[in-house]
Order: structure tokens, then sequence, then C-alpha cells
């Protein structure tokens, strides 16, 4: 119950911070740093860049990660026009085709050079998990990409994509909440964003003071967490169960 | 080396399906020892004594059965032998019909449908269903799969609320998990023994629990329903899987050994060349 | 209007089942509505599993319609459908009525011969393309990536009971690893993902998130 | 006969499958890919459409609970959104649902949180222990975003990510096991049931 106020509280006041300017900053994820790093060595070797924000609807269960996969392939976007290097969307679900497009048409001009390579969105199945990865797979193959993004709620097909990927030479950087599939993420890809990362990641791309905010509060909570776990064993190692009769109440 | 990267897949394929068909055919009879996990786990389950009511949850899909439905087959014919009440539901759809046919099953062998064996069925809505059928069994199932209202059934005499089980398992392939039960039993009525039966993936997520004690115990696919089967002293179709199981682990190790063996061997070349 | 009623019904929904979580002593009349709002819960739920049969039929109807490239196997996802859906409606609203035992026997059917074996199949591919994977693509690119590979392999190897004939130190090293590292770092997750789900049931019950708006 | 007839099609449903190994992408395997589908949908249909009437229409035509109605219509409402025009209706019936999961998730604050920390409070007396929670702590240290980088959290937040990659590393080890798990399953059921090669 405690917790619970403390956690709201710590949300509810960065929240209301953030709102009135003091934005929290967000610290370097590594694998948003190799983002730039990977679109440019595919512009060095004069292949594509190629993105799929995940596989599932925008209004599921996993929609923030999808949204959060969206956020990235705004940044990419700028990027790929910034480099002058051509950008292929994947998208399987219908409901994320228009905002994909979205993120594309916003994220390019912000590099500058708009109109110089037209980036296309294709939409492909998402119903038949095995057609999706073989649609993947086909456009990586003949396009000879240079770079892939896999960001956003993967299930089983995350092996097929990443591995596909690494065939035709691509650095290949992904990310995912999913922690089934965040062991073969990171061992098949050169770049992992773990688990929340991403939701970060997508926080500070977008720049959205309510969602900064919120990050703040829930690194209090945690904070508080840890407080909490590391005073406790102390204590407890000297035979005080203060903590502990603490949380039980 | 790099030959062997350029292999067909298929061959791998091929290898694979080999090495574990054979030890199917032929079993090695390697040992199995129980690990403290599904100790706890059998020790948790078996506190039920004749006569006392024990719930499994059959929380899971087809497409993880395999790994899965041999422990609810396990647990069954150890309650079955000791004349507990066993009571099956499922949250998720897929589940139910695996309850109907095990009911099926055991009727035919002699067992008593609505006395020592009962089917509530399915409930929609994951944690708002989980929840609602924890503070009252009647208000999500007034009637079992058959259509006998549950008040007759002399297998659900004096269970109102979860609290009434002598034991719960929940045997899951994803969500609803035992997180989830934890969530919505443990919280109404802390002192439920709750068991977590979990495909071989969710394992490791769900250790914490038992480590934390809201887990009586935790049942992990395939390898742990082997392991009660032999805490049960009545191996079955779990511990014959066993050691194609082993070889498996041998070849994809082996495979990623290889493979990276290989990529060392590249990078090195690179490297003296640059 | 048709925004603020359903902001309105989302947050008093969630508000009634926290008020009762934590006051249920306090406020014991809380418990009847809650139990009301959660059987509620099932029966729009039960609705809620047709939404994605419609949608199904909707778009496969369409490639039918249109002879579109493999139509035919949409007439089959379609006639499964409602093969299914018929026979096991009169599975469970007839279960002994002598009449609808050919019925009951097709949903028997259509479970023990396509469904489970299907799924099961399906799901089993999945350990070839780890095959390949890690011939191909599981490599130590960083020392990440080496931790856990070697974790990997020592618990892949310790949780084989072949692992044990040949040494004691697989079990035992793939126990540790189990029962310590993998306690640790699932246990952040864990509490992570409830924080975050309070930071966005909190967001929900004050309507600044609206999931159950959005596809205008 | 019956059992046969199905223990032949689940055998040769499974085959079908298995043709994507060694033949890639084919006919029969979208064939069946496509059955499986439809006799998934078809049956969470029938089930969800039985315990309605068992949860909500029995109740209520029995007992006259005539409370029942309200979710019944909340149900239909979500159907609303196949109908131009009055998509708008879906969007209570799924407020509602929102607004009931949203909050059930949140009581993970007592058992995924709260009693989590409580199980972490270990007397630092074994190298288990400590590791157990330095570890989790670092491992939440590692999840902190928006704190002042300081070389001492830095470093807490390094061996957090080799704590999580460990722990990763046994879900990978698990993840292959299950995998291995549910074929061997597939193979004990074709070389069993099915061509009886086995006890």
């Amino acid at each position: 119950m405690l917790m619970l106020l403390f956690a709201v509280g710590a949300i509810w006041y960065f929240m209301q911070r953030a709102r009135r300017g003091q934005v929290p900053t967000v610290r370097p994820i590594a694998g948003l740093q190799a983002t730039a790093e990977a679109v440019g060595r595919a512009t060095e070797m004069g292949r594509p860049v190629f993105y799929v924000p995940g596989r599932t609807e925008i209004n599921t269960a996993g929609a923030a990660q999808t949204l959060a996969g969206l956020e990235m392939l705004g940044y990419v976007a700028e990027l790929s026009a910034r480099y002058e290097v051509p950008l292929r969307t994947a998208v399987a679900a219908p409901t994320v085709l228009p905002v994909a497009e979205e993120m594309v048409r916003q994220g390019y001009p912000r590099g500058g050079e708009p109109g110089l390579y037209r980036p296309e969105v294709v939409p492909l199945p998402s119903s038949a998990q095995v057609a999706f990865a073989a649609g993947c797979l086909d456009i990586m193959h003949r396009e000879k990409v240079g770079a892939a993004f896999l960001i956003g709620e993967f299930q089983a097909e995350s092996l097929m994509l990443a591995e596909g990927a690494a065939q035709v030479g691509a650095i290949v950087i992904s990310g995912t909440a999913r922690t089934f599939q965040i062991p073969f993420f990171v061992v098949a890809s050169d770049y992992t964003l773990i688990g929340e990362e991403i939701f970060a990641a997508g926080a500070y791309l977008s720049g959205d003071r309510d969602r900064l905010g919120g990050l703040a509060g829930q690194d209090w909570t945690k904070i508080l967490a840890v407080a909490l776990m590391l005073v406790g064993a102390i204590l407890v190692t000297f035979g005080q169960q203060a903590i502990v009769r603490f949380l039980s109440w | 080396m790099e030959a062997l990267q350029r292999l067909d897949r298929r061959w791998l394929y091929a290898a694979l399906i080999l090495v574990i068909l054979l030890p199917l055919v032929k079993p090695l009879g390697i040992p199995l020892r129980p690990r403290s996990w599904t100790v706890q786990a059998f020790e948790a389950i078996e506190a039920a004594g004749p006569g006392d009511a024990v719930l499994l949850s059959l929380d899971y899909q087809v497409s993880g059965a395999p790994d899965i439905h041999p422990q609810t087959e396990a647990i069954i014919r150890r309650l079955m032998e000791k004349g507990c009440r066993v009571i099956l539901v499922a949250f998720v759809d897929q589940g139910a019909q695996f309850a109907i046919d095990l009911a099926r099953k055991w009727e035919a062998r002699g067992k008593k449908y609505g006395t020592d064996i009962v089917v509530l069925g399915f409930a929609p809505g994951v944690e708002a269903a989980i929840s609602a059928f924890a503070r009252d069994v009647a208000a999500v199932f007034p009637r079992d799969v058959r259509g006998n209202p549950i008040s007759e059934l002399p297998a659900m005499k004096g269970i109102k609320t979860a609290r009434d089980f002598k034991v719960i398992g929940d045997l899951a392939t994803g969500i609803p998990g035992p997180a989830e039960w934890i969530r919505q039993v443990k919280t109404a009525f802390p002192e439920v023994s709750l068991v977590g039966n979990v495909v071989t993936v969710m394992g490791p997520q769900t250790l914490p629990y038992v480590q934390s004690g809201q887990l009586a115990g935790c049942m992990i696919g395939l390898r742990g329903a082997a392991e009660y089967e032999v805490l049960a002293k009545q191996p079955g179709q779990a511990v014959a899987a066993m050691d194609a199981q082993s070889m498996g682990h041998l070849m994809i190790i082996l495979y990623i050994i290889l493979g990276n063996l290989a990529y060392l061997a590249t990078r090195r070349k690179k490297g003296s060349r640059a | 209007m048709r925004k603020e009623i359903p902001m309105a019904v989302a947050s008093i929904c969630g508000f009634l089942v926290l008020i009762n979580f934590f006051f249920e002593k306090a406020l014991p009349f809380t418990k009847g509505w809650v139990d009301t709002l959660q059987n509620w819960g099932v029966v729009v739920s039960a609705f809620a599993m047709g939404l994605a049969a419609v949608n199904l039929v909707f778009i496969h109807a369409r490639h039918i319609a249109r002879r579109s490239p493999g139509w035919y196997n949409s007439l089959a996802l379609l006639v499964a459908m409602v093969l299914s859906t018929v026979s096991g409606i009169v599975f469970y609203a007839a279960p002994k009525a002598a009449w609808a035992a050919g019925l009951r026997s097709l949903w028997t059917y259509l479970f023990n011969g396509l469904l489970k074996p299907l799924g099961a199949a399906m799901f089993s591919t999945l350990v070839f393309f780890i095959a390949s994977a890690a011939f191909r693509s599981f490599r130590a690119r960083s020392v990440e990536a080496a931790i856990l590979l070697g974790a990997g392999l020592i618990a892949l190897l310790g949780a084989a009971p072949i692992g044990e004939l040949i040494s004691e130190a697989f079990p035992r090293a793939s126990n540790w690893i189990m029962d310590v590292p993998n306690v640790a770092g699932n246990r952040a997750i864990i509490m992570g993902a409830a924080i975050g789900a309070v930071a966005l049931g909190f967001r929900i019950l004050l309507g600044i998130d609206r999931p159950y708006i959005g596809g205008e | 006969m019956t059992q046969q007839l199905t223990t032949w099609t689940a055998a040769l449903a499974t085959l079908a499958i298995m043709t994507f190994l060694f033949a890639g992408d084919n006919k029969v395997f979208r064939f069946a890919q496509h059955v499986f589908v439809g006799v998934a949908a078809g049956y969470g249909v029938a089930l969800a459409s039985s315990s309605a009437v068992r949860v909500g229409w029995t109740p209520m035509v029995t007992k006259g609970q005539w409370g029942y109605l309200v979710p019944m219509v909340l149900g239909l409402m979500l159907y609303a959104r196949f109908v131009k025009g009055f998509a708008y209706l879906s969007r209570t019936p799924m407020a509602f649902l929102v607004g009931l999961g949203a909050s059930l998730s949140m009581k993970g604050i007592a058992t995924d949180f709260a009693a989590q920390i409580k199980a972490t409070i270990l007397p630092l007396n074994t190298v288990n222990n400590v590791i157990l929670v330095l570890g989790t702590a670092s491992v939440l240290v590692y999840f902190l975003f928006t704190v002042k980088r300081h070389p001492v959290v830095n470093g807490v937040s390094t061996f957090g990510k080799w704590v999580l990659m460990a722990a990763f590393g046994a879900a990978f080890g698990n993840a292959v096991q299950g995998r291995i798990s549910l074929f061997v399953g597939t193979l004990q059921f074709l070389l069993r049931d099915w061509l009886h090669l086995i006890g």
C-alpha cells in the first residue's frame, strides 16, 4: 500500500516537474548510440537500411513495445535521410501500417534532403508468423541490406530475422521486452536494447514530457527498492528484522 | 571451416532428428536426479491426503502441450492412486479440452466422474476470471462442463473459495501463469499452497517466486514431469523421453561450439591480413 | 461524450478494484461491487474473444471473393472455423443428448486430430531454427554475449541428465546459475515490470493514456 | 475406428508442418497453417460463447439476476467497431476491460515488488546470499535511466549487466531445452501412437 503510494507519488511528482520544464536527462543507451554507427556503415557499403517494428498490432498488450519500435523508426528515418541511404520498413499489423508511414514521413525531413530516396514501407501478412518472416528474409536477401533494425515485440520469428540479417552481412540492432526472446537477440545481433531500454529509448526520442517524467518516477521507486534491500540485508545480518516487519505490514 | 559454414541447413536438421530419434527407439537409461524445486513441488502436492481436494488449472495451449501435459498426467496419476479429489479448470481456452479428455480417460479406468475427478471448464478474462474464481468458485462455474450444478457434485463438497483446496497447481504455457495466480490468489488468501508448473522456457522467471516462498515449488517442463515420475516411483513417458532430450542438448551444444570455432578462425584470418 | 464516457468507465472500475484491494476490511461493501465487476469482466471478455474471429472472417472472405492467390487456403480456414464453432457449441450445450453424438465426436476429432498436432508440430519446428542459428549466428561477439553463451551452455549441459554422467560439476553449476544469478536477474526484471504496470495503470486510470480509443 | 482416423489425421498434420524444414514455405505447409488458424479460432468462439451462456445468460434467466444484462450489452457493443459510424460505441466496453485489467495488474506492487524486496533481504552470511542481494540491486541500477552518471553507478550497473547476462544465459538454456522437449514429444507421438514402434 505504502509502496503503491510512493510509486504513484514519485511518478506524479516527476511528471508535474517535467511539465514545468524540468525534463530529466536519459542516460546514454548503447544500442541507441550504435544506431547512427549502423546507418553510417550501411551508407559506406552502399546498401539500404532495413527496419522491422515488431509483428504485433498496436492495440494489444504488446502495444507499448510496438510504439517504442515506431519511435525508433522515426529516428532511423531521420538518420537515413541525413546519410542519404535508402530505408525499407516491413510492417506486419494493419493498424501499425499508417503509424509507420507517418513516422517515416515526419522523420525524413528532419534529416534534410527529403525526396532523394523514397523510403518504402512494405506491408506483410501478420497473422502467419512464418509467412511474415519469409517476407522479411526475402527483402533482406534481395536488397542486400547493410543494417537491420528489429525493435518491438517479437516472438519466435526473432531468430529467423536476426539470423537472416547476419547472413547477408548486415549489422544487426535488436530490441524487445519479451524476456524469452532477449537471449536470442543478444547472441545473434551486434547490439541489443534489453527489456525496459526500448521504452526508455522511445521516451527519450519522443521527448514526451509525461513519459520522461514517469521514467524518473519509476527510477526513484527502484532506488527505494535498492535502499530497502541493502539496508534490510545489513540489518538482518545483525539480527534486526525492522524492515522485513515493515514490508509485511 | 568456411565450407562448414556454407553447409546446407538440411543436413543439420537431419542429423538432429536422427540423434533424437535413436534413443527414443533404443533407450540408454541415463539416471535422472530431481532438482530442489521439483522436490519442493512434489512434497507440496504430497501434502494432499485421501479425500483432499486438489485444483489443477490447465492454463496451456496446444502449442506448448508436449512440454507441460506430461506433468498433468503424472500428477493426476499420483493423486488418483492416493484417492484425492481432483478438480480441473482452465483459464486458457485450449486447456479445457485436455481436461475433458483426461476425465474421460480416468472414467474408463474405473474412477467416478463427479466424485474422484471433475472438470469445471474454461473461463475467459484472464486475471479478472482468476480473481473472481478465487473469491467465489460458484459465481464463475455454477455448473461443470457436463451441465451438472456443482452444488450436487460430491467432489465439490465444501469448496467455496480458493482457500478450500488443499493444493493448487497452475500448469501454464504463458499468461496467465504462476505470476498472475500469485497476484490474484495469494493477495486474497495468503495461506493457499500454490505450485507453479510451467513450460521449460518459463522456468527461469518462475524460480524467484519459489525462493521468496510465494510458490511452494516449481516443476519445469518435460524434465520436471520426468523428475516427478521418479519421485512418485511411477516412471512413464516423460522419463522415457529424457535420453532423447540429453542427446538433443549435446547436439545443439556441438553446433554452437563448431559455429564459434569457425567464427574465431575467420576473425583471426582477417586479423592477420590487416 | 464519445471520449468522456469510456474514460469515466475505465477510471471508476479501476479505482473500485484498488480501493477494495487496499481497504477491504474498512470498507467491506466494496467486495460485493468488485465481485460483480469481475463477473461482468468474465462475460465481456467472452464477447471479446469473438472479435478476432470476426476479423478473420472479413479478411478471408475478401480473399475468396477476389480469388487472390491462395484463396483456397482462406476457404479451408473458414470451413475449419465454421465446423469447429458449430460442433464446439453443441459439445458444450448438449453434453448428453443423443442427437448430438456425431457433432460431439467431430469436435473431439478436430481437437485431437488437427488442433493439437498442428500446434505442437509448429512449435516443435522451432528447435530447427535454433539448430541452424546455433551453427551460424550464436556468436560470442562481445563480453556480454560471451557471458550469456557460457552460462547458456552450462545450463544446457547441466539440465540434460547426460551432463551428470560426464561430471557432477555440470548439474551443480547449472543449478547454481538457476538459483542465484537467474533469481537475481529475473527478480529485478519482475520488479521493474511491476513498477511499469503501476505507471501504466496510473496513467490509464487518470485518462492520460487511452489505449481503448486509438485507431480512429 | 474413430481413434485410428484421429491418429492418422494427426500424424499427417504433423508431417505437413514438418515439410517446411526440408522444402521451405510450400503449399502443403501453408494449407495446414490455415487450417490450424481456422480450427483454433472456431475453438475459441465455441468456448467463449458457452462460458458467456454459463456465467451470464443462465443466471439471468433462471435466477433472475438481471444485472448480467449490463455486461451482455457491453459485450455486444464491442462489435459496433465493424459498423461504420458507430465504432465509437465499442470504446466503452474496451475501456471497461482495460480499466479492470490495469487495476488488477497493479496488485503486482504487493506480490511482484514489496514481496520481492522482502525475499531479497537475506543475512549476508553466505556467498550466494551476497550475490543474490547485490545482484538484484545492481540489475535494478542497470535499469535506472534518468540518474546522473557517476563512476560508482557505472560500475554497479556494469556488474548488473553481467548478472543479467548470466540470467539470460539460463533463459537461453531453458529455451533451447524447451524446444527440444516439444520436438521429443512430437516424435514420441509419431513413434508410439501412430507407428507403434515404442511402448
